[in-house]
């Protein structure tokens, strides 16, 4: 296993890779489980020293780290800094930990202490506004996706291998749905956010007959003026595009413009339910270079 | 005889979630014996108000990475309730076969992943992977296989994509089908070995009086709906479920607790069997009886056992529904949804435990009140009792500190918790 | 009747789908060693790379201003132009920056190290037409590196070309290319004019644009217009600006060459990526005369 | 070429014969949300299969020559060492059973560029002189302007063209095998009725055009209108998704990219078909883009089609076949953005 890994005659470092988890459902992290026809392939690749939900040894010096989750309560800013400071390389995993994740839908709600009533009643659990991890710290690269596709975090961990820069495409989903042959869901009748989505995924839902929802955040030319407009023409309501926009947090700013049309529509909540527009806000420079 | 002990867990390791666990014994006398959830919330049920019917199935899925289908389908099914839908044989067919797929593959990853090294005396499976590489390599091929069947119906093994309310978005290729039966019933003599493998195990000697809540199938082995029942004799209907879970919160714990008849009860494989052992499969029956696991079981570590017989049973019946879907020709996937005002609740046994959504929608079909009731919430009272019983077992045998933490443990993992699921 | 079509093997394959290896065919890449490597600056090395197959070596030839494709398995693909003389044999000089995936892990390679070349390809400087007359040779930042191979041909054939003028800028003294073979250049009769933008502690040589080098040489003469060729390497803006004072000096556009530089995956006009408007840059160029580049839209 | 006719219903025999090989046609996916009926194309098993009538598949044919994706070469690792294989893709023969007469020319103005002019594509070659095809004719749709590009008829490119008389099959024979074939079937020499016939439905289908892009002096004109402000009008609607490349017959720009294998043992080098309306088409090295508006980008498409390529092979990249306008979810159409262009609004 502690062989020295060597790529064309050029000496590897196998890096030293822990794996955490703020709020989330560990989902990014259980793919990685997933990859079982690689799985042994990619342990000899790195040296897992820190990987909570699969074992019992810890390690406190990593020099990747793979952070799931978004942060929701300060004790998890706490420890997001320390992880930040152990690590080399922080990566944010997954949607949540990028954008916020559905996590941030929670931030709809004006009056927080309404949401942790309606959920907990008069138990006080603490909580806060989501934010994704580039809110506190400095986030080196961002591995897109609701869930992430393992096929891309081991392509992404042997370009850090050996040392290239990782590179997301930035073109949306469409390029891959077409890629596919499938015919568009717009032709069958269905919202997809693919045409302003960022690509990677390989068009997982389209190709499943399923509109995207934009897990993956914006991509580099979102059009989301036009896509509006599109949406309109085919006939969805601003309630469909803005359930879509705003379900991963990638699209937060553009959702927000389109909230406040949307209240009037949504009157008929309960009356605690302030919308508002929000998504995950910056918090303003608390970010950091450890 | 050194008769004090202190055990600190902190996050505890291979089990989904953050959970910390703490014993204090002095002189022989339990001072304090706890389990903890110190996960975070993130409010799905708040989450959902004001959106429509779609987004529930969508946004409740991602409650747990682990059980995703079982999130997925218990939350169309209480959509499905709510508006008074009832699934085609064939939809209902794909979903239990889907559901058996997560069951098997949730399985085999706690029973050889997580469990297995504490037998075994290893922290994690990876150096399994050199000491016991035939092991590693059996518990990847039949997760393998039933994460492949999951992409096949349900489009992706986390988060399906083509289960939505009314059925599928799109079916899965008939030959497909046909080869992940091929692949299960090759995957007989792994089971077997699996079997083989547990009889080894030195299973803990502990047990405690508890009363075990599930599903009640009528004819076959519950996992989707149903009525609901309690070994201290206990039923009820599906969506009477608020009766059979009173949750309530304390403190010290982000997540919701559950009680019945007694101060807590237990839920998942042990219960699932406790209550339906005779309508397991014949060689599942007999393969529990070989390990030893006959209702009414109060072992909790026996959980571990149970999920085993139950990946027998979940084998076994997925090939009986290929062969009735392979039999006829494909219906529509989906039905058209007509959405309506009013309530409903979807109870499906998920790995680790019975789980219920339930819905109210206004009559755009929004979301007006949305509540999930998930396994391991159900099962931490329990746990907690657990643990102070087993302090109390060992208070005195002079155990190390060491021993005792990892009997403790062993205790927590063998309910296979979903403490993220559970604080949702 | 049996009307199981016949599979037609228009590549000339004789059995299976492998083809076999040939230097012509689409893929193939020519073995080549790494025989040394010489740091020039922080970021820019020069390799020496020799084609491992004797034979192969000894058929390959080129002339200046053609580029070759490097590749390295898994890590990529990239052009490079050809830094050497056309009349050396053997192996091949390139100068490499040190920029992206490839040129990184280039540079981390050492001596003896195995990589892929195919080519060369493109257009070159049309160095017979400009025998008998003046030459400007006119480079800014790595775009010494193309100019090379043209320059050392040149001194070459020293006699059979009238005036020849180096110009040469760089951003500061540290990133100036090849500075060892300055004094060996200028023994061949030649004017060597160097400059930088910014200058450091130990520079004593000139400071300022590469334009004003080029004022300079203008005013010497009346006319640029009879016996005068340029070819002018560097980025766009600089090229440019060049291209148009020499214009304006009464150089033909015809009699100026430039070199550009696209995105290239394929190197044979296939991709498209290097296409300006219709040109292909990695067919029709990298070499343009400064008429044509005119005429291409976006070219500049 | 050498004509024949025979009845419809021998063209179920012709497939029967064709079918030791491998047969692919258009097919019919269902219909869109108007209930207008969807067709591809796809590996046909059953003759019924067949949509013979269809209207215009939703992908073009492109994929059986050019694959979206393709995997150029591996590479095996052995420390320092390494050794490339190189695999074409290609190893039996295709029948196109129905194919369209601007997809056969599209599939001409291919093998101009990939086939024709230096370095040959031997990926595509290979795959492209193993077709069998069978094209068959058409009735304009609402977004056809073949017949303003000069490809609503097909004249080389294909083994026999069919065109359908009523009740009988006109057929247009190019090649030897198609010939041995068709004597396997019933066939007769036209009469001179048939050939009445035919000239009818040639002249019918000229009728049905609706859609038109005036080619006259196009590649000057796009030159005059380099800086037209229509293309920022176009820009501002492209999502750059690429979709218009990706359904387009002729689109045949491509990316490279290599990948190292988890085990460090191999690699890969794969092309996939790019779009030169996406963001990162001719991004370079240190991050600079020659082009960076989708204005720019969209422009660009059309110059590659409508000027670059007719400069260099005095033919349009265009086929006139509409599909990238029908799949563009912007609504952008070759005879919208071309008109506004030429200043017709
Ligand atoms: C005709 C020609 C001659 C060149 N000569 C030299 C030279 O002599 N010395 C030198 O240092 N550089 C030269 N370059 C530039 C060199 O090709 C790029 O620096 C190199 O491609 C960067 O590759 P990379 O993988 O390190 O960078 P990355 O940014 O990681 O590039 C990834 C891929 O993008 C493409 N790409 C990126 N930038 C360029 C670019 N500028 N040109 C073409 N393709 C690009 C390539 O396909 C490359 O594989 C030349 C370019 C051209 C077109
Ligand atoms: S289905 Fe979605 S991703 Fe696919 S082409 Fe249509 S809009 Fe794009
Ligand atoms: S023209 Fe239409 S199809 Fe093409 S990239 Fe732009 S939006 Fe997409
Ligand atoms: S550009 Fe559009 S109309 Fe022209 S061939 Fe391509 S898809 Fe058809």
């Amino acid at each position: 296993m502690s062989e020295q890994l060597s790529y064309l005659g050029v000496p590897l470092a196998r890096p030293k890779v822990g794996f955490f988890e703020l709020s989330s459902c560990e989902g990014c992290q259980l793919q990685l489980l997933n990859n079982e026809a690689t799985l042994l392939d990619f342990l000899n690749l790195v040296e897992i020293v820190n990987f909570r939900e699969g074992m019992s040894e810890r390690a406190d010096t990593y020099d990747i780290a793979f952070v799931e989750g978004s942060v929701t309560r300060k004790d998890e800013i706490t420890r997001l800094t320390e992880i930040r400071r152990n690590a080399k390389i922080l990566v944010a995993l997954g949607s949540c930990a990028c954008f916020g994740g559905v996590n941030q839908l929670k931030n709809r709600f004006r009056d927080l202490e309404w949401v942790k009533k309606e959920v907990y009643g008069d138990f006080p659990i603490e909580t806060m506004e989501v934010h994704p991890l580039a809110d506190f710290v400095q986030v080196d690269l961002s591995i897109f996706g609701c869930p992430i596709k393992k096929e891309e975090v081991e392509r992404i961990v042997t370009d850090l291998v050996v040392g290239k820069t990782v590179r997301h495409p930035e073109y949306p989903v469409c390029m891959e749905c077409k890629a596919n042959e499938n015919i568009c869901l717009f032709e069958l009748g269905e919202p997809c956010l693919g045409p302003v989505t960022r690509a990677g995924c390989d068009a997982w839902c389209p190709s499943n007959r399923r509109g995207c929802w934009g897990c993956r955040g914006p991509a580099e030319t979102a059009n989301l003026t036009e896509l509006e407009k599109i949406m309109h023409t085919y006939g969805f309501d601003s309630e469909t595009i803005l359930d879509r926009l705003e379900c991963f947090g990638g699209f937060a700013s553009f959702a927000d413009t389109l909230r406040p049309k949307n209240i009037a529509e949504l009157s008929s909540l309960p009356a605690q339910t302030k919308l508002i527009p929000s998504g995950c806000k910056k918090v303003p420079a608390r970010r950091k270079k450890p | 005889m050194k008769l004090s002990c202190e055990v600190n867990v902190h996050h505890l390791t291979r089990v989904e979630g953050h959970g910390n666990i703490q014993i204090s014994i002095k002189n022989g006398v339990v001072k304090k014996a706890q389990w903890e959830v110190v996960e975070t919330p993130r409010f799905f049920e708040a989450m959902l108000v004001g959106k429509h019917w779609e987004n529930a199935p969508y946004i409740c899925g991602r409650i747990c990475g682990i059980c995703s289908i079982g999130h997925t389908l218990a939350s169309i099914r209480a959509v499905e309730n709510a508006f008074g839908i009832t699934p085609t044989t064939q939809t209902a067919n794909l979903r239990l076969l889907l559901k058996h797929m997560e069951t098997l593959q949730s399985h085999i990853l706690h029973l050889y992943f997580l469990a297995a090294p504490d037998f075994l005396g290893a922290g994690s499976v990876l150096p399994l992977a050199t000491t016991h590489p035939e092991v590693v390599q059996r518990a990847l091929r039949l997760k393998l296989l039933a994460n492949d069947a999951c992409d096949i119906i349900g489009g992706r093994r986390l988060h399906p994509t083509r289960t939505v309310v009314g059925g599928f978005t799109m079916l899965p290729e008939k030959g497909e089908l046909e080869k992940i039966r091929q692949r299960l019933l090759a995957s007989v003599p792994d089971l077997l070995a699996s079997a083989e493998l547990f009889k080894t195990f030195a299973i803990p000697d502990f047990s405690r009086e508890t009363e075990f809540v599930s599903l009640k199938g009528d004819t076959s082995y519950p996992f989707i709906g149903g009525g609901l029942v309690s070994t201290d004799g206990v039923v009820k209907k599906e969506d009477q479920y608020r009766a059979m879970t009173n949750e309530y919160c304390t403190q010290g714990f982000t997540s919701k607790l559950s009680k019945l008849s007694r101060r807590s009860f237990a839920v998942g494989a042990l219960a699932r069997l406790n209550n339906n052992f005779p309508l397991l499969h014949p060689t599942a029956r007999e393969i529990s009886e070989f390990l030893g696991l006959v209702p009414v079981n109060h072992n909790p570590y026996m959980g571990n056992v149970a999920q085993l017989v139950e990946c027998v049973q979940v084998v076994l019946d997925s090939m009986r529904l290929i062969d009735t879907l392979l039999g006829s020709p494909w219906q529509e996937p989906r039905q058209q949804v007509q959405a309506k005002k009013g309530e409903g609740v979807g109870a499906v046994e998920v790995p680790r435990g019975i789980l219920y959504h339930y819905y109210k929608f206004d009559t755009d079909g929004k979301v007006i009140k949305a509540d999930c009731v998930i396994p391991t919430s159900q099962n931490h009272a329990n746990i907690l009792h657990d643990i102070e019983a087993l302090a109390g077992q060992y208070a005195k045998t002079g155990k190390q500190d060491r021993e005792i933490e990892l009997l403790a443990e062993m205790l927590v993992r063998a309910y296979d918790p979903c403490i993220s699921c559970s604080v949702h | 009747m049996h009307n199981k079509l016949h599979f037609i093997d228009v590549l000339g394959r004789t059995t299976g789908a492998h083809r076999k290896q040939d230097p012509d065919s689409f893929e193939y890449t020519l073995p080549a060693e790494i025989t040394s490597i010489y740091p020039l600056t922080a970021s820019e090395k020069l390799y020496q790379i020799q084609i491992i197959d004797p034979e192969l070596r000894n058929r390959f030839s080129f002339k200046p201003g053609q580029f070759v494709m490097l590749e390295l398995p898994g890590i990529g693909e990239a052009p490079f132009s050809i830094s050497s003389s056309p009349v050396r044999r053997g192996d091949l000089e390139l100068c490499i920056r040190a920029v992206g995936n490839f040129t990184n892990f280039l540079a981390k390679m050492e001596r003896g190290a195995k990589v892929g070349i195919t080519g060369p390809f493109g257009t070159h400087f049309p160095l017979e037409k400009m025998q008998g007359n003046d030459i400007l040779l006119i480079g800014g930042g790595l775009g010494i590196v193309p100019l090379r191979s043209p320059l050392l041909a040149v001194l070459e054939n020293r006699s059979r070309y009238g005036r020849v003028d180096i110009m040469y800028g760089a951003k500061s003294p540290m990133e100036l290319l090849f500075t060892y073979q300055y004094e060996e250049w200028r023994r061949f009769d030649i004017t060597l004019g160097i400059t930088v933008d910014k200058a450091d502690k130990g520079w004593k040589g000139r400071t300022g644009l590469i334009t004003e080098l080029l004022q300079e040489r203008i005013k010497q003469t009346t006319s640029l217009r009879e016996n005068t060729y340029a070819i002018v390497c560097g980025p766009p803006v600089m090229f440019h600006f060049v291209c148009k004072m020499l214009t304006e000096a009464g150089l033909p556009m015809q009699k100026m060459f430039v070199s550009l530089e696209r995105r290239m995956h394929c190197g044979r006009g296939k991709c498209c990526r290097c296409n300006i408007g219709s040109t292909y840059t990695c067919l029709d160029g990298p070499v343009f005369d400064y008429w044509s580049v005119m005429n291409l839209k976006e070219a500049i | 070429m050498i004509f024949k006719v025979f009845k419809n219903q021998e063209l179920a025999r012709l497939h029967e014969l064709l079918a030791v090989n491998i047969v692919v046609g258009p097919v019919a996916k269902g219909n869109d949300r108007n209930g207008k009926p969807l067709y591809d194309f796809d590996v046909v098993y059953d003759f019924n299969e067949l949509a013979l009538d269809y209207t215009q598949t939703v992908h073009s044919p492109k994929r059986f020559v050019l694959p979206y994706q393709e995997t150029l070469s591996t590479f095996a690792v052995n420390r320092k060492d390494w050794e490339k294989h190189v695999d074409f893709n290609v190893y039996r023969p295709l029948v196109f059973f129905g194919m369209h007469a601007c997809d056969i020319n599209a599939l001409n103005k291919l093998d101009l560029v990939l086939a024709q002019s230096t370095y040959p594509n031997p990926y595509y070659m290979g795959k492209r002189k193993n077709l069998f095809i069978i094209g068959i004719d058409c009735k304009p749709e609402p977004q056809c302007f073949c017949r303003s590009m000069g490809t609503d008829s097909a004249i080389h490119g294909f083994d026999v063209f069919l065109t359908d008389l009523g009740g009988k099959y006109f057929a247009e024979i190019l090649s030897a095998t198609a010939f041995d074939l068709l004597g396997q079937i019933s066939c007769q020499d036209p009469s001179a009725k048939d050939l009445a016939l035919y000239k009818q439905a040639t002249n019918g289908k000229n009728k049905h055009y609706t859609a038109q892009v005036e080619t006259s002096d196009l590649t000057k004109i796009l030159d005059l209108e380099f800086e037209s402000p229509a293309w920022d009008y176009w820009g501002e609607k492209c999502l750059s998704c690429g979709t218009c490349a990706n359904v387009c017959p002729t689109c045949y720009c491509y990316g490279v990219e290599e990948h190292v294998d988890l085990d460090l043992q191999h690699a890969s080098k794969t092309k996939s078909l790019h779009s030169c309306n996406l963001i990162d088409f001719a991004k370079v090295a240190g991050g600079h883009n020659f082009r960076p508006t989708s204005a720019s980008r969209l422009k660009y498409r059309y110059y590659h089609k409508h000027r670059g390529f007719v400069e260099a092979f005095e033919e349009s990249l265009c086929v006139g076949c509409g599909r990238c306008g029908t799949a563009c979810l912007a609504d952008i159409t070759p005879p919208e953005v071309i008109a506004s262009v030429r200043g017709k609004e």
